[in-house]
């Protein structure tokens, strides 16, 4: 299981077919990038019909198959399938395996002192099935009718009845559902197994605990939708009615189906995942930004304890809020009062989470770096997706906002500026201990600066469009007559979406460039506590040269009497 | 002509949608409120604690007790906005259902992508329905053995309302799952195929309005935009009057095999 | 039971095989009930009772579970909770 | 595996992987497996769960008992009972170091999952053979989708304990104590296979 370093690898067995938890960080990170950019330009695409409805896509139209676009006018089905694609790829494959695939395994073992996964083969097949659910997503593209394109909820009996694309994304998602099921297991066995002598749970850094939750939902929430997708793979392929129901009339003629399904059986199943998937996107993010705001501020977490109970607090009620997204369904008056109550209560730890986050600065010393800003711009977008979460999350008030672009300003709010920007925070802050470079902090502040205006008017906008009443995922939103006023702020929010892929050259050019020219430095840049910083950079195979023992909270920054402002966890003596 | 529609909250001409829009700026309100004095907090922080020659973090703080009050408070707040606010106006909305006699009953039976408005006719009884009737010119199915759907009406895309009287509407869909929003009405109701779920509401104000469709039904989601006519009561009985009934339809050949279509007027919870 | 002993293994077995029978009987049990055609209710508690007992000695003894580490406890209460969530789900959309 | 490589290296090494860790008192593999099966009640919680509302809502169900072959099903959960036995044993001989029997136990537990596919396959057939199929009718779509997911895993069980009967076994001469191990926790996924058949012999069968 384990390898000497005497024996060389051959490339493949090193950089392809590895079991290193690094070597196979880096292939999630570097996938999971990937498709996000990939999820972006799907949007960018869609941005355009919605700015400027059934005009041709300049310069890049004509290049598109004519089933998409024609003389460059996007299609219905395309649009569609774009925004379909644009929130499976977003949160199956480009958030949650950079997150949880690549931070997660790159950092955890080391945040621990291990010298490896529990289990490095399981961890090499749950990369590999991800990434050929990813190849079966991206390659659902050209088929004959394209895409999936039932939105990411797939919701029956509209996904039932819908072209081969959905059947290619159920299998897709199997994939992926078992790429995560092979991860979370070896997450947890890791944690709990592999600390190092003296890492007691309330001495692991704040990340750990966030991706020991996160590990906890994957495992748990992830099969129900697993069976909701045999049920609705048996629905397409073996002609069950697991989601339809009897007397169904489409295009006119009768439905030869046996009936007798229910519709609402999915819903129950997708979301009994999908909310817990949400804090699958957020716990590695606020994971992220304590260890950088601890860092950078030369402080201790305020209220570390707090904030680990929240965090189990949180796994726990995720898993009791799903139905708060099927308020508009016929359910009964008494299961909707319970559900507004679940999702009020899990509003509270989150607040607790956010609060000792922001309390944490009082006091500190804070170096404004490229990740200390984007960890600190975490702080208020996070807020305000959570904020706008309130409206939602009451029924009364949902009559009027539900399935609206105040929903998706919401989510975006929470996962765009809120989680992708810890992930950004998060590329900066541990890119030295992964290349052994720093990362230039000019273009890293050109990056920041334009991502953050550009995001806010992006999302902000969305709000007002929202509250107008514009339904989401339409082709055309001049159709109605109530989305025409707000149709300027369409064109607005397209045009800063644009922007918003332009600020990303800068990150990419900083990417590669700092591979190359990046500032050398030893293995602990920002003078950080946690034991990853304890192994050099990079770590070579097996992380540690001894493996480290634990004498000490995770965050043990300016202590006084101290001659160092940090007290590193593994550090016997005095600093 | 009066401005319906702009950057925020559509004009309201609902009963019961002041509520809502109470509730909206009051969550609203609170949210700027919470967010200014955090925000404000976290640029004071920000500012005075920049690291600079000669500051040097503290190790260990005070505890902070207002951060816990306001956490209480929060949770107060919503708790209140729980229970003033969003309980009492949902079971007055979904609950308590106008008296069926004095109220216009109306069936929507949505399909892709169009909005099929199905009324009683004068006898006020919805004729059978049976889906396997369903033709181009009798999108709902009547039944035309059925005496009582002899007049009845049905309308595509047209749903004509009076104004200051209740409105049932019993919603169902024939084949995916569509969601029935007027925005101006402030109701908005997912329609489940194999349910029937009625709604109610009351027009205080005259106008032509739209019905949308708000969730992901297929290619003309974005095109299935049903018209949403509040009249007076005398212009609301002329348009009545004036609507072709179903009996006009010539008869279809005897066939004996009906399916019965599911009762009417059912509530589900 | 890693460190068990070569006798006490041996009366593992001895168990093991008692269980088995007490599996056969409760299967030709529940089998047998299902003749006596009671109504639905009591049938489906009959059954459960019966597929919970059987269930819990192959989960006790075949599983190890009697003699089994806090941490598997964990684990599974956890996956219990949220189990019983699930079960709880046609509740939620009746 | 310390001894065959230099001494440096045994730091890098991944612990507990044969002995238990000294706080939690298992290896990382039962630990592993437990989590694993653990999400495969949440997996088979979700089916029942569709069954339940499914059957709830339907106006009319079939009494499984009229439909379904009892008796031949009766006869699987005793091959599939059998068979939890026969792992169970394959485990005990191991950790009484008699490899003979435990090959003996684990060829037969094969056999006999074997023997389960065997006649599930034959009730299969005799469904088709009178065109039942998944789409007559919610109860045959959740009687085919229930016990062809439980067949498959079978199919792994059965695949999982051919390794280990022959590929695997290697490891018995250099760790017998994880291959024990091994064998334990394979014994936990079998048995696990076995505790849902329990469930769905009365749930599909008889109710």
């Amino acid at each position: 299981m384990t390898h000497t370093d005497e024996h060389p690898l051959p490339f493949w067995r090193k950089y392809v077919f590895s079991t290193d938890h690094k070597v196979i960080g880096i292939q999630y990170a570097v996938t999971g990038l990937s498709f996000l950019l990939f999820g972006f330009g799907l949007m960018m695409l869609m941005r355009w019909q919605l700015a400027y409805p059934g005009q041709p896509l300049p310069f890049i139209g004509h290049l598109f198959h004519e089933k998409a676009m024609v003389m460059g006018i996007m299609l219905p089905e395309f649009y569609n399938q774009l925004g379909a694609m644009h929130g499976t790829i977003m949160v199956f494959l480009g958030v949650v395996p950079l997150a949880v695939g690549g931070f997660g395994n790159y950092l955890v073992p080391l945040q621990i002192g291990a010298p490896d996964m529990a289990f490095p083969k399981l961890n090499m097949m749950s990369y590999w099935v991800y990434f050929l659910g990813g190849v079966t997503m991206f390659a659902s593209f050209f088929l004959p009718e394209g895409a999936a394109q039932s939105g990411w909820t797939s919701y029956s009996p509209l996904a039932n009845i819908a072209t081969t694309g959905q059947t290619v994304w159920l299998v897709g998602m199997i994939f992926l559902i078992t790429s995560s099921l092979l991860g979370s297991v070896n997450f947890i066995v890791t944690i709990v197994q592999l600390r190092a002598d003296g890492l007691s749970f309330f001495r692991f850094p704040f990340f750990v605990w966030a991706q020991f939750v996160t590990s906890f939902l994957l495992l748990l929430a992830f099969p129900p939708l697993e069976a909701a997708g045999v049920l609705q793979l048996m629905d397409r392929l073996a002609h069950t009615s697991f989601f339809m129901p009897s007397g169904l009339v489409v295009a006119g003629k009768v439905l030869e189906v046996s009936g007798g399904g229910n519709p609402l059986l999915w819903q129950h199943l997708f979301w009994f995942l999908a909310h817990p998937e949400v804090y699958v996107l957020i716990l590695p993010a606020m994971g992220i930004v304590t260890e950088i705001l601890a860092c950078n501020t030369r402080k201790p977490i305020y209220g570390y304890k707090a904030m680990v109970y929240s965090v189990i607090f949180i796994g726990f009620m995720s898993f009791i809020v799903w139905a708060h997204h099927m308020f508009l369904t016929s359910m009964g008056t008494k299961m909707s009062a319970f559900f507004q109550i679940t999702t009020m209560i899990i509003s509270i730890p989150s607040v607790v989470i956010l609060t000792a986050l922001a309390l944490s600065l009082w006091g500190g010393s804070i170096r404004f770096n490229t990740p200390t800003l984007f960890a600190i711009a975490f702080l208020p977008m996070f807020g305000i997706g959570g904020l706008t979460g309130l409206p939602l999350g009451l029924v009364a008030s949902d009559i009027h906002l539900h399935d609206t672009y105040y929903v998706i300003g919401h989510f975006h709010y929470v996962v765009a500026p809120g989680t992708i920007f810890a992930l950004f925070a998060g590329i900066y802050h541990w890119f030295p201990k992964v290349t052994g470079r720093k990362m230039s902090e000019f273009l890293g502040k050109l990056h920041f600066w334009p991502s953050l205006i550009f995001t806010n008017g992006v999302f902000m906008p969305m709000f007002l469009l929202g509250l107008a009443g514009v339904s989401r995922r339409l082709y055309d939103p001049i159709q109605y007559a109530h989305a025409q006023p707000t149709q300027p702020l369409n064109v607005f929010i397209s045009i800063c979406a644009w922007c918003l892929g332009l600020s990303q050259i800068p990150f990419i050019l900083n990417f590669f460039g700092s591979l190359l020219w990046g500032k050398k430095v030893d293995k602990n840049p920002w003078e950080a506590t946690t034991l990853e910083w304890a192994a050099p950079s990079p770590p070579p195979h097996g992380n540690f040269e001894h493996l480290p023992e634990v004498y000490r909270g995770p965050y043990e920054y300016s202590v006084p009497g101290q001659r160092h402002d940090f007290w590193p966890q593994h550090m016997k003596e005095e600093n | 002509m009066e401005k319906y529609y702009g950057w925020g909250l559509p004009i309201d001409i609902s009963t019961h949608g002041p509520e809502i829009d109470r509730l909206i700026y009051v969550i609203h309100i609170f949210m700027a409120l919470l967010f200014i004095g955090w925000f404000s907090f976290l640029v004071l922080a920000l500012f005075k604690f920049r690291a600079r020659p000669g500051h040097r973090a503290t190790y260990k703080l005070d505890h902070f007790k207002t951060p816990t009050y306001l956490e209480v408070g929060i949770a107060l707040f919503e708790a209140l906005l729980l229970v003033g606010f969003s309980f009492p106006l949902v079971h007055k909305v979904r609950n308590v259902f106008p008296d069926e006699s004095q109220a216009l009953q109306v069936r929507v039976v949505a399909e892709q992508f169009a909005w099929n408005v199905h009324y009683p006719g004068g006898d006020g009884i919805f004729g059978k329905t049976d889906i396997h009737k369903i033709t181009p010119a009798n999108s709902v199915g009547l039944d035309e053995k059925d005496p009582n759907a002899h007049d009845d009406i049905v309308t595509i895309n047209q749903l004509h309302i009076p104004v200051n009287r209740p409105v049932i509407t019993r919603l169902s869909s024939k084949d995916v799952i569509h969601s029935f929003g007027i925005p101006v009405m402030r109701i908005k109701q997912d329609v489940i195929p194999g349910q029937v779920i009625p709604v109610w509401f009351e027009a205080k104000k005259t106008g032509n309005f739209e019905i949308a469709c708000a969730q992901l039904c297929g290619l003309g989601h974005y095109r299935m935009r049903g018209f949403f006519t509040v009249e007076t009561e005398e212009e609301f009985t002329k348009w009545f009057v004036s609507q072709p009934p179903f009996v006009a339809l010539p008869l279809p050949p005897v066939d004996q095999s009906i399916v019965p279509s599911p009762p009417q007027g059912e509530r589900e919870g | 039971m890693e460190h068990a002993s070569h006798e006490e293994i041996k009366r593992h077995v001895k168990i093991y095989i008692a269980v088995f029978v007490a599996l056969a009987a409760l299967t030709v049990i529940t089998v047998a009930v299902s003749y006596l055609h009671l109504p639905l209710g009591q049938a489906v508690l009959v059954a459960l009772a019966i597929a919970s007992l059987k269930a819990s000695l192959v989960a006790l003894f075949f599983m190890h579970l009697i003699s089994e580490k806090q941490i598997i406890f964990s684990v599974l209460s956890l996956a219990f909770i949220f189990f019983v969530v699930l079960l709880a789900l046609p509740v939620v959309s009746s | 595996m310390c001894k065959h490589s230099k001494q440096a290296s045994c730091f890098n090494m991944i612990r507990y992987i044969s002995k238990p860790h000294p706080i939690t008192g298992v290896t990382n593999a039962k630990l592993g497996t437990w989590c694993f099966l653990a999400s495969e009640v949440m997996l088979f919680g979700g089916l029942f769960s569709a069954y339940v509302l499914l059957r709830t809502g339907a106006p009319a169900w079939p009494r499984g008992a009229e439909i379904l072959n009892v008796p031949l099903a009766t006869f699987n959960t005793l091959v599939l009972i059998t068979s939890s036995v026969t792992m169970v044993m394959s485990w005990a001989s191991l950790a009484m170091k008699e490899f003979a029997n435990y090959r003996r136990y684990m060829g037969l537990t094969i056999l006999l999952g074997l023997a389960f596919l065997v006649v599930k396959g034959f009730e299969y057939g005799h469904k088709f053979q009178h065109h039942h199929f998944p789409s007559t009718d919610t109860f045959y779509a959740v009687y085919f989708t229930l016990t062809g997911l439980h067949g498959l895993h079978v199919v792994g069980g059965v695949l999982l304990n051919t390794y280990f009967l022959f590929p695997g076994s290697a490891l018995w001469k250099t760790e017998p104590e994880q291959f024990a191990g091994r064998i334990e926790c394979a014994g936990l996924y079998w048995h696990f296979v076995d505790l849902v058949w329990i469930f769905l012999f009365p749930v599909l069968y008889l109710l």
